[in-house]
């Protein structure tokens, strides 16, 4: 192995709240009491190179965007999923300007609306969300606009009227704009984010750091749903932000949607992904999960009872 | 040389004076650019200077930034060393012998076009994750830069210098230190500092695409959670990083030149 | 000339021994096609992507894009330094700045052009233009730096204006210098662009190879990838060959 | 037409370069350069001939005295009227020798084919009209000089100031060039300023030779040669030649001497 | 110590330029230059002697013919022991004069204090110990050519190609310079090939001068002078002298006149 740490990669490791779990796992030693050495955790800007940092890393672990995974799956790449990671996406939203005169997704017909990159998960969302109003995607302007600074900034300067967001930024830029629609309030936001991978190959040769690793995540989102104020300060401290109040109401917020899963698979969730990446034109066809999906490494009452 | 005006040498006392004034004034100029376009943004892609500036305080005073830019700085100076050494060498191969360089240019240029997170995948590939990878993609970022600036001085040479280091029978290595480095100095230093810029950036978008630690990491967290003062400041030391070593650089190369820009009047 | 023909070959000798290597590595799996795909693949791949059409629009909209941003930075780049040079007390402040600007991730500048461009071409230009600039001004300084004294007395024997001056003996003197900034001016608007098209459209080759990437379509990827590879080489080799004929009439030999 | 007012009048001039160390390269000196007169400078290398022709053409002032050219004092500009061979190589590289001829008059108000006519003649003259479409690059060291020498000459300007224009040609050359030169002078009336190292090549062509001393230069002989305006290289053979020659061999001998470091 | 074996050897050398248009600059030349024998060669400009030059440095290889160096054929390599001052300025800019003329040195095993005595006379036997310091811009034309000489002495090469390195140069300096080369040469028992356009420089110091014709440039006569070697400045007063320029003008008057394209 050419890489001198053992690391894990976490996709969006210091900028999304998928990490939370492996923040206090860490914090709190849950890794070592599973008798994993986990020296780092890798970050990665987007699904495609968080796969590939996967693969290259000490301990070839990774959470990373389903369709990442399924399409790196489906280009050969010898993965399973293990796991389920991040299956809500109840905290994204449209924002407008502060004085704009829209009120709801209706009144988007016309209008230029932001999203950050095609094929992107905001992308699906609204084109989701628009067919859930019983609209079609030809009564607006879809624009990519890049990350979500730049949809903020775009919907700021009068250059877009409506953009994406979550409630992190949208908490931070109160005073320049106000939510249009929250994606849970039009959709299902019942949609699996994220998975744990990992290769076949590994898997088989260290079952035990895979279940140990699991295991340690599921113990540190345990203690977060017990200290919800501690497991976001160890976060603000983790992806260096000081700004703890805004990162204790976001935890408590995430919490309360139920935004993480603790490793179990949620069928679901997953297909109502997949249902996105068809309306996106990423995947066609339905997926058949089991072979892309090894159960066996999970938790006994983790696992789906068929 | 200041060929317009013929009597620069008798300008240069007061230069100095203006000197200190000048980069004061241009400062300042910069400072209320930045301003403006933090205010007229209302901070949402650029943080004004001041708080900016207080937040940069702050992330100073945390050993955790030193650790960062600490391993960035270990991977930079490496990345840099590698463009400027390598790239120096080509250069002058390159230069000299017209053959290898006709070869060799549009390859390298070609090659630098090449987007260059296609080459992710190869570069984990070769180099793995971690400190290599990123000195690779520096490398790959400061490299071409620093050949094609110290070809393009080597082809532009006065041709009777290279008869006179042939007549004198030195050794292509002797040659190029002691004939071509020094003719060539103006634009090997112009290479040295873009060499040196890129290379900084490279290794920063190889710390974007995988790191834990390292400047570039803390810029994609300030990025990714939208925390503009923490990006801002992030850059704010690179670019202040750059500059001084960029005027330290000219200073040198312009001690060097000096003599020889002596011209006559 | 003959020479020429000779660089010629031996170049296309050593690329096609490169790509034979590819080739072979991949075809006996040496090379792990997940990372890599075999060159004919490449060619093939992009032959299809061609032929199907679904790149027009993508080739139109980059490569428009990057020679306004070329065009516009070589222009502008060359007036700068012209500019700069003229004063010898702006160089002081301004040189120290130049090249530093490459050190600046102006990627993360992009919300800060969507706000003040909104979305559209205009920030990819822009951002062409800012990646481009800075090495045209650069080597246009050293360039005019080179300039013969006996020179730019001619010009004032003449009696030329400073215009007149910049456009009969400087500008033509400093040439040679002044390509080295041009081919890396080509670099770095194809770079600025294609990287903004990652990130800031959903238009454009740099879009496509970035979809590519991110989806693990390596054939579709390495495909983009070698046609923007061969219309900068193409465009590169068009400004070498441009200078080599220069460089040919003002060396002996 | 050698008529009596000065169309070059140097005062006191001296020029000084800034080290360090500084060198005195010039003057102080005074000189009356008459209208239509041929004056050429002999002295030894290093001692302030082309410094003072950068002074009398305006590229480079004085450090203190004035420089008047037909009545207006120069300030650092270069007037009209005013045609410069130099010293070292001034050819255009990137400009064929057609080009590079008739630069000067680019800009000019002339019909073209007047242009052409005036190129074409000094090109053929030069000995270059075979190599008319040839790179400088691609001449010898002597066809370059000659290139800048027309390029000058195409121009007719009133006062022409030649440093040492003949220095990479054959002797034979110089002697066809110099009778060129004088028949050049002799038609447009054009006043010529001449620094040449060749001292045959002074006492031939000129009215007035100054001799120059070592540095910092100065004027330590002035010979007027009496010469008729119509002459040419045939007036080697005349018997005052022989006495020109050796008095500027004489005047310059020591300083020449000095300026090596040996015993005078 | 001109002994009878040739040093350098060229025979049937031909040099032409690609083009377009294609330029033979040269020959067909054959030519034996014996050891330890001073030879000039004298022709009209753009005839190829800068070319010659090349070839027999080895700086640049026939288009056909052989050049031979010391017995051993050249393939584009420049042979050991010898020494070359270009026409044009080589100077090194950014090296003072002082480091200009030790550079060919810096990697000779000669003891330290060996080169700094033979460096500081080379420099002030040039006139140019006050200047020992300064940079080649600060310099005169002339300067800057002693410098290149000064720097290819120091070497004591025992081949030393000149090209036209007194050019430009005042007489007096010259005729103290040739007389300088002429002590060296016997002193160092060098071979020497000077290319001049002053004919009495050629007369005056060579054993042997070849006329060379117009390009492409071919001998049309060989003149031997039969000075003694014990030689100096002083031959000038001989009767011979003015019999030997007097040939040498005469046979090269024709070839500058076809040069220039009049009528011979
Ligand atoms: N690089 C070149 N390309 C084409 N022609 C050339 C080149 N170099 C020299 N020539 C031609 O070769 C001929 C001889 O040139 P060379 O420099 O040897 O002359 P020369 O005898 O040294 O003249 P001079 O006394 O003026 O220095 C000239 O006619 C010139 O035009
Ligand atoms: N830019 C400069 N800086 C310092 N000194 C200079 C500069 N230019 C010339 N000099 C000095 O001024 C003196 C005169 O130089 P100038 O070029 O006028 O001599 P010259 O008479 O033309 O000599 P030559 O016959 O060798 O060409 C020289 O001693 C030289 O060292
Ligand atoms: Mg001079
Ligand atoms: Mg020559």
């Amino acid at each position: 192995q050419r890489s001198r740490a053992e690391t894990i990669t976490v996709t969006h490791w210091g900028g999304q709240f998928y990490g939370v779990p492996y923040a206090v796992a860490m914090e709190k030693g849950f890794f070592k009491k599973n008798d994993v050495d986990v020296s780092g955790i890798l970050t990665a800007a987007g699904g495609g190179t968080a796969v590939r940092n996967t693969l290259a890393g000490g301990i070839p672990f990774g959470e990373v965007s389903l369709a990442a995974a399924v399409q790196a799956i489906n280009a050969g790449q010898k993965l399973i999923i293990i796991g389920a990671g991040t299956w809500s996406v109840a905290d994204q939203m449209w924002v407008v300007k502060k004085d704009s005169t829209l009120q709801g997704i209706k009144d988007l017909a016309g209008k230029q609306i932001a999203y950050t990159a095609p094929g992107s998960v905001s992308n699906m969302l609204i084109l989701m969300a628009l067919k859930a109003s019983g609209m079609t995607p030809q009564q607006v302007k879809l624009v990519p606009a890049g990350d979500l600074g730049a949809n903020i900034s775009a919907v700021g300067s009068g250059a877009i009227d409506a953009g994406f967001s979550d409630e992190l930024i949208y908490a931070q830029h109160k005073e320049l704009v106000k939510p249009l629609f929250m994606v849970r309030d039009v959709l299902d936001p019942r949609m699996m984010q994220t998975v744990m991978i990992t290769t076949g190959e590994y898997a088989r040769a260290h079952p035990d750091i895979i279940k140990g690793l699991i295991n340690a995540r599921r113990q540190g989102l345990a203690y977060a749903f017990d200290h919800p104020d501690e497991a976001a300060d160890i976060t603000a401290k983790a992806y260096n932000n000081p700004n703890i109040e805004l990162f204790r109401s976001h935890v408590r917020e995430l919490i309360r949607v139920n935004y993480w899963s603790d490793g179990r698979l949620d069928y679901a969730s997953m297909n109502h992904m997949v249902e996105g990446l068809q309306i996106t034109g990423q995947m066609k066809g339905e997926v058949d999960w089991p072979k892309y999906v090894d159960t066996s490494y999970l938790p006994a009452d983790l696992r789906p009872t068929q | 040389m200041s060929e317009l005006s013929f009597d620069h040498k008798q300008k240069l006392i007061p230069r100095r004076h203006f000197r200190a004034f000048d980069a004061v004034v241009l400062t300042l100029l910069m400072l209320t650019f930045w301003q403006v376009i933090g205010s007229w943004t209302q901070g949402v892609a650029v943080s004004p200077p001041l708080p900016t500036l207080v937040y940069l305080g702050d992330l100073l005073a945390t050993p955790m930034f030193w650790d960062h830019a600490a391993a960035t700085l270990e991977a930079f100076l490496l990345a840099f060393v590698l463009s400027a050494l390598i790239g120096l060498v080509l250069g002058l191969i390159f230069g000299i012998r017209r053959f290898t360089g006709e070869v060799a240019e549009p390859i390298l240029a070609g090659f630098y076009t090449i987007p260059k997170v296609t080459l992710y995948p190869v570069v984990l590939l070769l180099f793995g994750l971690g400190m290599s990878a990123k000195v690779a993609f520096g490398v790959m970022h400061g490299l071409v830069p620093m050949t094609l600036f110290t070809l393009g001085a080597v082809r532009n040479l006065p041709p009777v210098l290279i008869r006179t280091a042939r007549v004198l029978r030195l050794s292509p290595g002797r040659t190029m230190r002691w004939v071509l480095v020094p003719a060539c100095l103006p634009d090997i230093v112009n290479g040295l500092r873009i060499s040196f810029s890129l290379s900084l950036l490279g290794v920063l978008i190889g710390e974007m695409f995988s790191s834990q630690r390292g400047l570039g990491f803390l810029l994609v967290n300030g990025m990714a959670q939208h925390n503009v003062p923490l990006s801002t400041a992030v850059v704010t030391v690179i670019v202040v990083m750059a500059i001084a070593a960029n005027t330290l650089m000219l200073r040198i190369g312009k001690r060097f030149a000096q003599r020889a820009d002596t011209v006559a009047g | 000339m003959t020479r020429r023909h000779a660089a010629l070959i031996v170049r296309t000798a050593i690329l096609a021994a490169l790509v034979a290597l590819l080739e072979i590595g991949c075809r006996f799996g040496f090379i792990d096609t997940l990372t890599v795909i075999a060159p004919s693949d490449m060619v093939a791949s992009m032959a299809d992507q061609i032929r199907s059409g679904d790149l027009d629009a993508s080739i139109v909209t980059t490569f428009s894009t990057i020679l306004i941003a070329f065009a516009l930075a070589v222009v502008l780049g060359t007036a700068l330094g012209a500019l700069i040079h003229r004063f010898a007390r702006l160089r002081d402040v301004a040189d120290p700045l130049l090249a530093s600007y490459y050190s600046v991730p102006t990627f993360i500048f992009y919300p800060l052009l969507v706000a003040l461009l909104g979305l559209g071409k205009a920030p990819l230009v822009v951002l062409g233009i800012l990646s481009a600039t800075p090495a045209v001004v650069i080597s246009t300084l050293s360039g005019l730096d080179s300039v013969a004294p006996v020179l730019m007395k001619l010009a004032r024997v003449h009696r030329l204006t400073p215009a007149r001056t910049l456009r009969w003996i400087v500008l033509p003197a400093a040439l040679p210098h002044l390509f080295t900034g041009f081919k890396l001016a080509l670099s770095y608007a194809l770079i600025g662009v294609i990287a903004g098209e990652f990130i800031l459209s959903g238009t454009g080759l740099g879009y496509a190879i970035s979809y590519a990437y991110q989806s693990f379509d390596n054939r579709a990827m390495y495909g983009v990838m070698l046609f923007v590879l061969l219309v900068a080489v193409t465009a590169n080799g068009i400004l070498y060959v441009w200078e080599g004929r220069l460089a040919r009439r003002r060396s002996r030999g | 037409m050698v008529s009596g007012e000065a169309q070059v009048s140097l005062s006191e001039v001296v020029r000084r370069y800034d080290g360090p160390p500084v060198v005195q390269a010039l003057g102080p000196i005074s000189l009356d350069i008459k209208c239509g007169e041929f004056f050429s400078i002999v002295g030894p290398s290093g001692c302030g001939k082309s410094t003072l022709l950068d002074v009398v053409a305006g590229l480079v002032r004085p450090t203190s005295g004035s420089v008047c050219f037909e009545g207006k004092e120069l300030h650092g500009e270069v007037p009209d009227g005013i045609g410069v061979v130099f010293q070292e190589d001034s050819s255009m590289p990137w400009l064929s020798v057609r080009d590079n001829v008739a630069f000067g008059l680019r800009t000019s108000s002339l019909p073209k084919q007047e242009v052409a006519t005036r190129v074409d003649h000094a090109i053929s003259f030069m000995g270059l009209a075979q190599f008319a479409g040839h790179y400088p690059a691609q001449l010898s060291g002597g066809m370059r000089q000659r290139v800048c020498i027309a390029r000058t000459l195409v121009l007719r300007p009133r006062l022409i100031l030649l440093d040492e224009p003949f220095g990479a040609l054959d002797q034979q050359t110089r002697l066809l060039m110099g009778d060129e030169l004088l028949r050049l002078w002799r038609e447009t009336g054009a006043t010529v300023l001449l620094i040449t190292h060749a001292l045959d090549e002074a006492a031939m062509l000129s009215d007035r030779v100054g001799v120059m001393s070592a540095r910092p230069g100065r004027f330590i002989d002035m010979v007027e040669t009496g010469w008729p305006r119509d002459r040419d290289s045939r007036v080697i053979s005349e018997s005052q030649f022989g006495a020109l020659t050796a008095r500027l061999w004489s005047s310059l001998r020591e300083e020449s001497l000095k300026t090596l470091g040996r015993a005078a």
